[in-house]
C-alpha cells in the first residue's frame, strides 16, 4: 500500500472554530458552554457554604445579597434554563415515544417536560420551603 | 490473462495510482453485473458497463442470448430511477394522454399486473400512436397511484413515495408520477453451464453478467436474487473444487507479455491522443443508437442499422481523447475503458437479434412476430471475431416445463 | 489485519452514567435552587417574601439537605464533565488527559467539601 | 420547462499537478429537475473531462456521490440545482477526510471501520438450511429497520466535527450499524460487538453534536444508535460491577 502514498494526499484541519461554520454547529457549542455556568454556579454556591461554615449564617446570606453573586446568579439561571431546554429536546430525539401510527416529535418531549420542570419545581418549593 | 487456454488472472488499474496491477489466480469468477448503460433509458447504476461480460467474450468465451434484452415499464423519464412493479401490484393504474387505461387493449385479463415486456411495449405502441405525454426528455405516460390513498402508499409504497418526492417533486397522493419503459436487466450474458462455468478452465461467471439460461428469453421479477444466491454459490464451490486441484499459475511469459500489451494499450493509445472527439459523445451515440435502432420494437432495417452505428463508433472510439491525462484517479480514462468494453457487448446485442428471425420473450421484431419453436428454440451465441460477432446456436435443454403459447 | 484488541472503557461507562443523572438533576432541580437563592432571596419573593431563607433549605429539613447535595453534586458533575470535553472540542484535545484530570479533582474535591458540611451539620444538629 | 444557468465552483486538486487545492467555476444550462450531479456529468462530457468525482445510481441508493455542497455533506444527486437559483453552488470534497483528487476522498478509514464493526449477523451456531429460517416478526424488525436503512455514504462523518477532531472516533455509521446488529433478534454476536463499540473511541466519543442525524439521506439517527448504545455500556458496567462474575 505504500505506492499510495507517491502522490499526496491533501489533508484538512479542522480549526477550532469549526462551530462558527453554521447554525447548528454554533446552537450546539453555545449548548456545552452553558455547563460552564452550571458548574460555576454549583462551585460558588459551595464557596458559599464554606463561608457560613467556617463563619455564621449571616456571612452565607449575605454572599447570597451580593450584587455581583445575584448578577452571576442570574446569568447562570438563563444558561441553565438554556441547558434544561437543549436537555429536555435531546430527551425527546433519543427516546421517542411512539403513539398509534406517528413517533413523538423532539419539541413535544421539550414542551411536555418544561411543563414537568415547574411541576417539579413547585414541588420542590411546596415540600421544602412551605410545608 | 489466458495461458494456453486457461484462465490465470486479471490485470486492473489501481484507479488510486493509475498503476496497472497483475492479479494471479488459479482461478477467476466474474462477477460485475450487466450492462445497462449501453442503453439511454436504464434503471442500471453508472458503473454497469458490461465490462465482465466483456472481458470474458475477448478471452474467447461466448456471450449467449444478448439478444434477450429486458425492458421495465415503469422508469422515470431522464433519470431513469426504477418505479418498482409493488407500484402496480398494490392497484396503480397506467393512463396515457386521454386518462385511458389503455392496457385494456393489450392485455384486458392481467391489466397493469402484465408481464413487464408486453406493459413495456405496450406504452410504446401507446407513444408512437401520439397517445403519450411529451416531456423535456421524451414521450412518456401516467402512473397513477392518486386512488390508492395516503395510507397504502405510505405504508406499502414508501419508498415511491420518497423517490418521486425527492426526484420529481410530485406527492404520488396527488399527481400521477411520469413513467416510461427502459432497460433493466440483461437475460443474456456470459455464457455457463449450471455451476457458472464458462468451458474455459478457470473461468467462472455469476448473477446478470452470466446467463446460466435461468431466465429463458425473459426475466420474472427477483429470479435475479435466486441467481445471485443460488448461482453465485454453485459458481464459488465449482471455482473452489478447480482451484484446489490446480497449480498456482506463475508470472510467466504469455501472461507478462498480455499484461505489457494491455499497458502498451492504455497509455500509449487510449492516453497519447491530443486532438479528436470527445469520448463522451461517442457514449451517448451509442446510448441513443441502442435504444432507437435496438430497443423494444426491433426489425430487420433497424437492427442492421444498430450494427453499422456501433461498427463506426468503434472507430470512432479509437481517435477520441481523453483530457485527463493524470495517473491518480482518473476517471476519464476509466469512462474510455468502459466504453471500449460496452461497445464490443453492445454490438453482440444488434448481430444475434438481427438472426434471430421471431418474436420471444423480450426479443421483438415487428417483422416477425410469432414465435417460431420449429427454428429457434435455441440459444445464441456470440463469439469474438477480429471482424463482426460470429454468432451460432446451441440447443436449449428443456427439463421440467415446456415451452407454452403465452395468453393473457 | 490489525489484531483485534478492544479495551471496554467500564470505568468511563459509568462515569458517563452519573454524567447523564447529573444533566437530569441539572435540569429539572438546579432552575428552581437557581430562582430560590437568586431571585426570591435578594428581591424578597415568593416562597421566601422575607419570612424565610435560603439557610432553611439546607439546615431546616433533612430532605432540604439531601435536594441540596444531590443538586449541587449533580449539576457540579454534570457541568464539569461537559465543559472539559467542550474544550477539547475547540482545539485542547492534546491536553485532554490534562483537562480530565483537573475536571475531575474539582469534581472530587467540591463534592466531598460539600458532603463533608452537610454531615458535619447533620451531626451536631444544626440540621433538624 | 425552461433553461437556466447556474453557476458551480467545484473544488479541484490534482496532486500530480497542483500543490494546493483551487476552486474551478463552470456555467451549466439546467432544468427543474436537474441535480448538482446532473451538472458535473454535463461539465465531464462537454467542458472538462478531467473533473474527477464519484457517483454510480443517481437515486441515493449507492451512497458514492457524497460532496459538501455550500458547506453542507449532501449526495450530490439529492440535491437539486434550482434550489440555488441566482447563487453560485460551491461544491467541496466532504470534509473531515483526505482528498485523493478533486471530489474525491479517501475512503479507507471508514471501510476499516465497517469491517471493524462486524456488520453481519453472528450466529453462535448456524443452523442447516433445512430447519428453516431465522424468524423475526415486525416488532423485533422494527426495533433496528431504520438503522439498516444505511447506505454508507458517509455524510454523517463529514458532518461529525467529533470525527474530524479525532479520527480515532467509531463515528455514527459505524456505530449505527452496530447497533443494528445488537438489536437484531437473530444475532448473537453481542459479546463480540459490545468491546468494540464501548471501548473509549467507541460510542463514547460522541458529545451527541447531533448533525449526523441531520444530513442522513436515508433518515437514519446515528445519534439515536449513539446514545443508546452507551446507554447499553452504562447498563453493562453497572451490572458487571453489581455482580462481578455473571453479568454480562
Amino acid at each position: 500500500m505504500e505506492d499510495n502514498k507517491r502522490y499526496p494526499e491533501l489533508r484538512r484541519r479542522l480549526s477550532p472554530g469549526w462551530w462558527t461554520a453554521n447554525r447548528h454547529y454554533t446552537m450546539y457549542m453555545v449548548r456545552e458552554w452553558t455547563s460552564l455556568f452550571v458548574a460555576l454556579y454549583s462551585l460558588i454556591f459551595i464557596y458559599g457554604l464554606s463561608l457560613w461554615a467556617m463563619g455564621s449564617r449571616a456571612d452565607f446570606l449575605n454572599f447570597l445579597k451580593n450584587p455581583a453573586i445575584v448578577g452571576f446568579s442570574l446569568i447562570a439561571l438563563v444558561f441553565t434554563m438554556y441547558h434544561a431546554a437543549t436537555w429536555f429536546y435531546l430527551l425527546g430525539a433519543v427516546a421517542p415515544v411512539k403513539i398509534g401510527r406517528s413517533r413523538t416529535k423532539p419539541w413535544q418531549a421539550l414542551v411536555l417536560n418544561l411543563i414537568l420542570l415547574v411541576i417539579i419545581s413547585y414541588l420542590a418549593i411546596w415540600l421544602l420551603v412551605l410545608r | 490473462m489466458v495461458d494456453d487456454g486457461r484462465v490465470e488472472g486479471v490485470t486492473a488499474i489501481e484507479v488510486r495510482t493509475g498503476e496497472l496491477v497483475t492479479i494471479l489466480g488459479k482461478a477467476v469468477i466474474i462477477a460485475t453485473g450487466g450492462c445497462g448503460r449501453i442503453f439511454q433509458f436504464t434503471t442500471n447504476g453508472w458503473i454497469k458497463t458490461g465490462d465482465g461480460m466483456a472481458l470474458a467474450y475477448r478471452a474467447g468465451v461466448p456471450l449467449k442470448d444478448m439478444e434477450m434484452v429486458q425492458y421495465h415499464p415503469t422508469l422515470l423519464p431522464n433519470t431513469g430511477i426504477l418505479i418498482t412493479e409493488a407500484a402496480r401490484g398494490e392497484g396503480g393504474h397506467l393512463l396515457n394522454k386521454d386518462g385511458e387505461r389503455f392496457l385494456k387493449r393489450y392485455v384486458p385479463n392481467k391489466m397493469e399486473l402484465g408481464p413487464r415486456d408486453i406493459l413495456s411495449r405496450a406504452e410504446m405502441s401507446e407513444i408512437n400512436a401520439g397517445r403519450g405525454f411529451e416531456g423535456p426528455y421524451g414521450s412518456y405516460v401516467n402512473l397513477d397511484l392518486t386512488h390508492l390513498g395516503k395510507i397504502t402508499i405510505e405504508d406499502k409504497l414508501p419508498f415511491v413515495k420518497e423517490l418521486a418526492e425527492k426526484y420529481l417533486g410530485i406527492d404520488p397522493e396527488h399527481e400521477p408520477i411520469p413513467v416510461r419503459p427502459g432497460q433493466h436487466y440483461m437475460m443474456g450474458g456470459v455464457h455457463t453451464d449450471m455451476h457458472g462455468f464458462t468451458g474455459m478452465p478457470g473461468l467462472y461467471a455469476a448473477g446478470e453478467v452470466a446467463c446460466v439460461s435461468m431466465n429463458g428469453a425473459n426475466r420474472l421479477g427477483s429470479n435475479s436474487l435466486t441467481e445471485c444466491l443460488v448461482f453465485g454459490a454453485a459458481a464459488g464451490r465449482a471455482a473452489a473444487r478447480y482451484a484446489v486441484k490446480m497449480e498456482s499459475p506463475s508470472f510467466g511469459n504469455p501472461v507478462q507479455g498480455e499484461v505489457m500489451m494491455e499497458e502498451k494499450r492504455i497509455f500509449d493509445q487510449i492516453l497519447k491522443h491530443e486532438q479528436g472527439e470527445r469520448i463522451s459523445s461517442v457514449r451517448t451515440e451509442m446510448q441513443n443508437g441502442m435504444e432507437k435502432h435496438v430497443g423494444i420494437y426491433r426489425d430487420e432495417n433497424s437492427l442492421k442499422e444498430g450494427c453499422r452505428i456501433i461498427g463506426d463508433l468503434k472507430t470512432r472510439l479509437s481517435n477520441a481523447i481523453v483530457e485527463d491525462k493524470d495517473h491518480v484517479y482518473n476517471t476519464e480514462l476509466v469512462a474510455a475503458l468502459e466504453l471500449d468494453f460496452m461497445l464490443d457487448v453492445a454490438e453482440t446485442i444488434p448481430y444475434s437479434a438481427i438472426q434471430r428471425r421471431e418474436s420471444r420473450g423480450a426479443h421483438y421484431r415487428t417483422d416477425y412476430t410469432k414465435r417460431d419453436d420449429a427454428n429457434f428454440l435455441t440459444h445464441s451465441m456470440a463469439h469474438k471475431t477480429p471482424g463482426p460477432p460470429r454468432i451460432d446456436y446451441s440447443p436449449v435443454t428443456i427439463t421440467r416445463w415446456k415451452p407454452e403459447e403465452r395468453v393473457y | 489485519m490489525k489484531a483485534e484488541t478492544h479495551k471496554v472503557a467500564r470505568l468511563h461507562a459509568m462515569l458517563w452514567g452519573i454524567f447523564s443523572l447529573g444533566g437530569m438533576i441539572a435540569a429539572f432541580l438546579l432552575p428552581v435552587l437557581i430562582y430560590m437563592t437568586a431571585i426570591a432571596y435578594p428581591y424578597s419573593l415568593w416562597p421566601f417574601n422575607g419570612a424565610r431563607d435560603p439557610s432553611f433549605l439546607v439546615t431546616g429539613h433533612l430532605l432540604g439537605a439531601l435536594f441540596i447535595f444531590v443538586t449541587i453534586a449533580g449539576s457540579l458533575y454534570h457541568g464539569i464533565f461537559r465543559f472539559q470535553s467542550a474544550l477539547t472540542e475547540v482545539g485542547l484535545l492534546k491536553y485532554r488527559r490534562a483537562l480530565e484530570a483537573v475536571g475531575y479533582f474539582i469534581i472530587f474535591v467540591g463534592i466531598i467539601v460539600l458532603a463533608y458540611y452537610l454531615v458535619t451539620w447533620y451531626l451536631n444538629g444544626t440540621i433538624t | 420547462m425552461s433553461q437556466d444557468i447556474a453557476t458551480i465552483r467545484v473544488t479541484r486538486y490534482r496532486p500530480e499537478k497542483d500543490a494546493k487545492p483551487f476552486f474551478q467555476e463552470y456555467k451549466v444550462p439546467y432544468r427543474h429537475d436537474m441535480v448538482v450531479l446532473d451538472a458535473l456529468n454535463y461539465i465531464k462530457a462537454e467542458i472538462d473531462g478531467s473533473l474527477t468525482y464519484r457517483w454510480s445510481c443517481r437515486m441515493g441508493v449507492c451512497g458514492s456521490c457524497g460532496a459538501n455542497i455550500d458547506g453542507e455533506p449532501k449526495l450530490t444527486c439529492a440535491s437539486f440545482l434550482h434550489e440555488f437559483k441566482g447563487r453560485t453552488i460551491t461544491v467541496e470534497p466532504m470534509t473531515h477526510f483526505p482528498v485523493i483528487k478533486d471530489l474525491v476522498v479517501d475512503m479507507q478509514d471508514f471501510m476499516e471501520k465497517l469491517v471493524k464493526i462486524k456488520p453481519w449477523i453472528i450466529r453462535e451456531k448456524e443452523t442447516p438450511p433445512e430447519q428453516g429460517e431465522y424468524k423475526q416478526s415486525a416488532k423485533e424488525l422494527e426495533r433496528y429497520s431504520q438503522f439498516s436503512s444505511c447506505i454508507n455514504c458517509m455524510l454523517c462523518y463529514a458532518a461529525c466535527p467529533i470525527y474530524g477532531l479525532n479520527e480515532k472516533f467509531l463515528g455514527p455509521a459505524a456505530t449505527a450499524l452496530a447497533y443494528r446488529y445488537i438489536e437484531d433478534s437473530r444475532d448473537q454476536g453481542k459479546e463480540v460487538r459490545f468491546p468494540i463499540v464501548h471501548e473509549m473511541e467507541g460510542a463514547w466519543e460522541c458529545t451527541l453534536v447531533g448533525e449526523c442525524s441531520v444530513v442522513c439521506p436515508k433518515g437514519v439517527d446515528p445519534m439515536l444508535a449513539i446514545q443508546k448504545t452507551k446507554i447499553l455500556g452504562a447498563t453493562n458496567a453497572i451490572k458487571s460491577l453489581l455482580m462481578p462474575r455473571g453479568g454480562r
